[in-house]
């Protein structure tokens, strides 16, 4: 239970809440008027459409490619249209369409019918989405009350996916909650998603489909011998954000690294294609009943993490307003923040400390992710160590819901098996060693932690009244946020939009809209 | 053919090592440059020295990570003892000695020398035991006399032969300037001057002394960290009964 | 400042330090109609009797053991005796003794005569130890603030006093403020002193005057550069713990590890001799400014630190009351207690913090000697470094006085270099990080921390009750410290106890009672 | 005469190290020995395994301490870079340019490849720089171009051909699968195909590079972790002044 240590003021707070929703809502129309080639391809995936060429082009990417002029329409009328006239079965048109056949050059046939079929798709793909959340609902349940609180996270990121599911294997036998496979470096900027098993990556293994369900088969073995249930997680992310949220639904992933704007900042992906794809794969993540993880600890690895402890919590009020728009609830928000503060700072672990105790009482149901040092780690693993302890300390202290174990190597290379061995072992020390602390501490009411709080609260209503007054694609250029400049037409992936025509069909879209009383 | 194992990373065979250790150099580039060579006089390939940090003028310390291409032959690999062999519950023990020795076991111990620790010795003997493991005085038919620490290795054996004791359990705890071997072979020195090493089971133990160190110091075997009075006396039984000691 | 957190109830406080009055009261009748032969060797200590013969048997050993029977007269006069008999030169008399002279065999002369130049000897060397005094108490002025806080002691135990002043230096310079040489394993059973510079030892040096002298040089030399006073610390502790105090007056070290009963327990020398000699030690560092460090943390080696965490209370105020009786001032008892209990309890480090916090309120002014894990501390050097961490963590937050570093291979070796200078540089992180912490943090009224400290009082209350009804003596016999039994007759040193004479003659002691206003 | 080093524990020459590592095998006692062997076949003796914990069940994670004999020749060992060489300040390279250059000098930087990270690059040439030392572009007489991050080799080349860079600066994070050489690597040849390897200085930096691997590769110079602008201006303006680069 969250109880009030800081005594924030609420109308601080509600205020927030409203800046952050008009600064969202020009963005919010945009977005509605829109759609990607990314947003399409996501609905072709939960159409169930499949495979790859023999040059590694996935189907939904051969579609859309083909469909270029035709995307204000919706992608999905042309391809349930395909299936309609050629009269094959849905995957032996998958195949043709690797082979190189081209359903833009069939003619439309009786549109109502194959909207019709379009809509049948993909209510056979809802449903399997339904199953898996059914599935993961009971299992939470049956194995309720073995889960540690904070859930500890742990990355594998070997690039190859059997050796990540040894490691997994590993992580999750030592006591880990959460699985993130690390993507490979370079994957947030391929326009499409990589197919099959695969062995090979940069500081990360490739999010494909069959990798997901690789790691969930790993996964589900080791929750059944633990009698723990083991979530699993990627990146909805990149510019095939909705694809992989798409995936997740369909191979039963629990959470997603998900966020409105990393994708601008630290991959240059352009703004406008990052806030439409952001809604759609939104909509599929709350859906599916998976839990988002923002990216606003990455903030504090370009920004100083004291000076600038603000941007965080402003950018977790927006992250919170697009979540909202997109029908996710308060308990699928892993906001995101982070312990990085500069470790010679005096008293910075008490800032620290106020910085979580704050999140935690400005957003009462969510989950929270709360990310270790990474910025000020160095080579010295043993100060590194206990740099980590005191942050595992910090959540536990605070109630942090998912909590990224750091490694003592953080600074050196991608996790060895033996770091997160350590990682996770003097984590369940400081957590069990302090189990009931946040019944246990409180702070006095006019001292440095509380007035900490109380600052970084109003240094947050002052920014994001300028963000509200300059609007915020605009503040974006100015790089209020993370330090970083990003223009509105510049960056990855602006190509890829398209205004939605009259005649806009997408049975997805207006499926997800409707249960998620969006509509 | 040989099962080939090597320090495992994050990838099967990449040899990841990590190091710590401190050179009486002051720091700086050559400081660096000569922790490097000295790990890739391990044997080391791709040592990477990740951390330095002044001590003193006079001295640095390095955290190094590198990778080996020294790998051991698994099947060669034999262990201190066999790990399958389970030992016997305390009820077990006592079952085994009233069917096969019928009469009381005597034991006596102490922590021989000028170390002090009795609580790696008290764990074995004492009816409190360690870690909800009984110890020795609770067997029932087990005598256990526990002499405490600091006790001489003559007054241990002198004790032993007044009380007739089948085993003598001799706990080290102390090992540096190798302490504990000089005292051990004392032991058995004495025992041997005496023409009387054939009369008990002589079992050493402490956090560092393996079965090996144990039996190439001359007793029948050694127990370390995590040992248990139950383990400590299966061995003993089975001895006896082995070796026909009634 | 020492704030109220936990509300303990000061009645019960003054009722355990009236039982401790009444349980020490026939031990200290017992103590002052006795003295040892270490504190006749003290006492000629501190008239300046030095040197040593070629089989190494000190100079105050010669005379005391050629003055046996005498011994109830007190040694002074007879050593007086001889210097007014020969007519010889104090420094070539001791080289006499050392030769194998005989004073015993001298007649008394004028003893009046012979017990004013025994006084008039120990003038000369307390002006000495009035300087050491006087120099500290400067120094310490002049960097004040330059210390930690609370003070980080680190030990070094080569076995080499060169090696060890190598080590100490290292220590230092990373942020050491105390520095203790460990003594060797034996040490505290040699019923003399050895002599000179020693290179050879097992986990530890000896404990001789000139190590004292040249670890004092080392260490001065490193205050200078670094502008901050370092402490040197040995032990008055074992067989000769009077004489000890004696070097270490003379020598100006700053702290000594001395305690009512460690002796007794821990290294089973006889009670009445160990109750004796604390006595006339304490008088010694009493008077030289010398703060103690007693020894209950040894306590929770041998028993379990959650059941028998009162007995480390109860062995407080006992100690507190001998120190009382020895004229030590409150800023000079540094109690002992530590951080022992098993790490794998639930809520484990929140009772420490209980424990802690508790001993703070109840000993306000006294420094407080906190120890690090021991016991539990494994070959996981990892979980041992955070371990270590919450050590330093609660240290900081109940303003603990000094705090003995904990070393990652603790269950190892005895510290290598580099484990004092992670040791350091970890402590420096945490405690910086957590400056203010005292003046934040606040206990909940009803809650578990709270509600343990009470409980520990309670039960302190209760056993020193038993004590105080069955007699201090007859408690140690039965096991109720430490789960140690000792036997009044038995231990080491017992013959050394002489009841003292009618006309039983110490300057020293005297002079010490005097000036501490205990005559 | 040699003047030999060892690591030091608490004694000169003990040669103690700290080593863990993880093996793919069962823990138990055969796993303890195969540590201890692994140990001993890098030539440490008294290896001791200190610990040894399962990961799961195919792999075991042990601490072991170990001494060694090995030791290296100090007087033979040359760092990286000459430490006592100090940099100049930013005041002091400003006048150092106006003196013997007389105009603005270029220099042109980015991270390249797929690596992300522009903190380190930033840190050299942003404004604000870093740890209270200033970045290039708060220079007076250099003028700083920082293209970002993931940039193309061709890119950062073109766009230093075209502002008549006087030198280029290569930022490196990333340097998993070696991926930092193949980078490095690339732009080095790159810019020889070109013919233009000598129209430029060229640098390279990030955390894993130093000097020695950078000029293996072909640059001018290779700057690690803890490097601030004016060691690099430094470095810049005296090599164009020595090669009489105006
Ligand atoms: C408690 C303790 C003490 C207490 C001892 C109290 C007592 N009555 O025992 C006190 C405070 C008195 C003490 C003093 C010293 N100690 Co001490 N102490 C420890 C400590 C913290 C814990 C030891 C312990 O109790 N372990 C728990 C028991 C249950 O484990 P165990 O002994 O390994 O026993 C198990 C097995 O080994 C086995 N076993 C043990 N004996 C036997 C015998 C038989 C026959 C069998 C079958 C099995 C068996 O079974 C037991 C149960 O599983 C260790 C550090 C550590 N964490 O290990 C240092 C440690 C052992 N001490 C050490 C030292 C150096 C000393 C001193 C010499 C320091 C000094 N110079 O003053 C002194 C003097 C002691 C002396 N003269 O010997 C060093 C030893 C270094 C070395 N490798 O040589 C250690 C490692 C600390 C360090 N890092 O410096 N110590
Ligand atoms: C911040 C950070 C990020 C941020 C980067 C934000 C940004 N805009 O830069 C984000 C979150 C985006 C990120 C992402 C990733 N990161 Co990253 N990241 C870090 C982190 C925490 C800090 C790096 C940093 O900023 N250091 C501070 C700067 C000032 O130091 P520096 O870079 O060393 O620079 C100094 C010197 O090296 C030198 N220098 C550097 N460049 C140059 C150039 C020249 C010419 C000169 C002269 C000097 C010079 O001068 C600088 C000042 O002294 C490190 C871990 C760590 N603590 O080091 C991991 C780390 C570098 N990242 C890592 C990885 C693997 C990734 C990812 C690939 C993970 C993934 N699969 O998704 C991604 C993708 C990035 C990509 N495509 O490259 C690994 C690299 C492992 C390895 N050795 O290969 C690290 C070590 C973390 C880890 N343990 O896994 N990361
Ligand atoms: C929201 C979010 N997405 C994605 C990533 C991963 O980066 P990449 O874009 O390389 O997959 C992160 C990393 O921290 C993140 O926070
Ligand atoms: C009060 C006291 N004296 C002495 C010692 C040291 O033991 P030894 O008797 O071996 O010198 C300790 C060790 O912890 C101690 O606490």
């Amino acid at each position: 239970m969250v109880t009030n240590k800081l005594n924030l003021p609420k109308e601080k707070i509600d205020r927030a809440r409203e800046l952050a929703k008009n600064i969202c809502a020009p963005v919010l129309d945009f977005i509605d008027a829109h759609t990607t080639v990314t947003v399409e391809r996501a609905t072709l995936r939960l159409l169930g459409a499949d495979g790859v060429s023999t040059e590694g082009a996935p189907v939904p990417n051969l579609v859309v490619d083909a469909l270029r002029d035709k995307m204000s329409e919706g992608a999905a009328v042309w391809y349930a249209n395909a299936l309609v006239q050629t009269g094959l079965e849905q995957g032996e048109l998958d195949r043709r369409i690797a082979e190189g056949f081209n359903i833009a050059t069939l003619p439309m046939g009786d549109r109502q019918k194959a909207k019709e079929l379009a809509a049948a798709l993909a209510r056979r793909q809802f449903s399997r989405i339904d199953a898996n959340r059914a599935y993961r609902e009971s299992k939470l349940e049956e194995f309720k009350g073995r889960s540690h609180s904070p859930l500890l996270y742990l990355i594998v990121a070997t690039g190859n996916i059997y050796e990540d599911v040894k490691q997994a294997q590993a992580a999750a036998l030592a006591g880990a909650d959460v699985i993130a496979v690390i993507r490979t470096t370079a994957q947030s900027l391929l326009d499409y998603v990589p197919y099959g098993p695969t062995t090979e990556g940069f500081g990360g293994t490739y999010a494909t489909q069959e990798n997901f369900r690789i790691m969930r088969q790993a996964l589900d073995e080791v929750m059944e011998r633990e009698q723990r249930y083991i979530y699993q997680t990627n990146y909805a992310s990149g510019l095939c954000m909705p694809e992989i949220a798409a995936m997740g639904a369909l191979e039963r992933l629990d959470m997603m690294l998900n966020d409105s704007m990393y994708g601008i900042l630290f991959r240059d992906i352009n703004m406008y294609r990052t806030f439409v794809d952001q809604r759609f794969s939104r909509m599929i993540n709350a859906y599916s009943g998976i839990i988002i993880n923002t990216g606003e600890d990455n903030y504090l690895t370009t920004s100083d993490a004291f000076e600038k402890a603000y941007t965080v919590l402003a950018s977790q009020f927006l992250n919170e307003r697009f979540a909202y728009a997109a029908g996710l609830k308060p308990w699928q928000m892993g906001l995101g923040h982070a312990f990085e503060m500069d470790p010679s700072i005096e008293n910075g672990i008490l800032y620290e400390l106020a910085q979580a105790q704050m999140a935690r009482e400005i957003f009462p149901e969510h989950p929270l992710k709360y990310m270790p040092p990474t910025k000020h780690m160095s080579g010295d693993i043993f100060k590194g160590l206990v740099m980590d302890n005191m942050f595992n300390f910090v959540s536990k202290a605070t109630g942090q819901g998912i909590h990224l174990l750091g490694m003592l190597t953080e600074a050196i290379h991608t996790p060895f098996m033996m770091d997160r061995h350590i990682a996770v072992e003097t984590a369940l020390y400081v957590m069990n060693g302090i189990e009931s602390i946040m019944d246990e501490i409180e702070f006095r009411p006019d001292g440095l932690i509380v007035r900490r709080a109380h600052e970084v609260l109003d240094r947050t209503l002052g920014f994001m009244e300028e963000v509200e007054r300059i609007g915020l694609m605009e503040s974006i250029e100015k790089a209020m946020f993370a330090d970083i400049s990003r223009s509105r037409t510049g960056g990855k992936g602006f190509e890829g939009i398209v205004e939605k025509g009259e005649g806009y069909f997408n049975p997805v879209e207006s499926m997800l809209e409707r249960s998620l009383g969006l509509a | 053919m040989a099962h080939i194992i090597r320090p495992y990373g994050d990838t099967m065979d990449d040899g990841k090592v990590q190091l710590s250790f401190s050179l009486p150099v002051p720091a700086g580039s050559r400081a660096l440059e000569a922790a490097r060579r000295i790990a890739l006089a391990w044997g080391f390939h791709e040592a990477e020295v990740v951390h330095m940090a002044p001590m003193s003028d006079e001295f640095t310390f390095f955290v190094v990570y590198a990778a080996t291409q020294h790998g051991i032959d698994w099947d060669t690999v034999e262990g201190d003892r066999d790990d399958s062999e389970k030992p016997m519950t305390m009820d077990e023990i006592n079952a085994f000695i009233r069917a096969h020795i019928g009469r009381k076991v005597v034991v006596v111990g102490a922590c021989t020398g000028f170390d002090a620790h009795t609580v790696g010795i008290d764990a074995i003997m004492n009816m409190k035991g360690y870690n909800h493991h009984y110890g020795l005085e609770r067997y029932e038919m087990i005598e256990a006399h526990n002499l405490g620490a600091q006790v001489p290795n003559e007054t241990l054996i002198d004790y032993a032969e007044a009380h007739n004791a089948d085993a003598i359990l001799v706990s080290q705890v102390v090992t540096q300037k190798n302490s504990h071997v000089h005292n051990l072979t004392e032991f058995i020195e004495l025992l041997e001057a005496k023409g009387e090493r054939g009369r008990f089971i002589c079992i050493a133990g402490g956090p560092r002394i393996s079965n090996k160190l144990a039996a190439k110091i001359g007793f029948d075997a050694g127990f370390g960290h995590g040992t248990y009075a139950e383990d400590v006396a299966t061995f003993i039984v089975k001895k006896m009964v082995q070796e026909g000691r009634k």
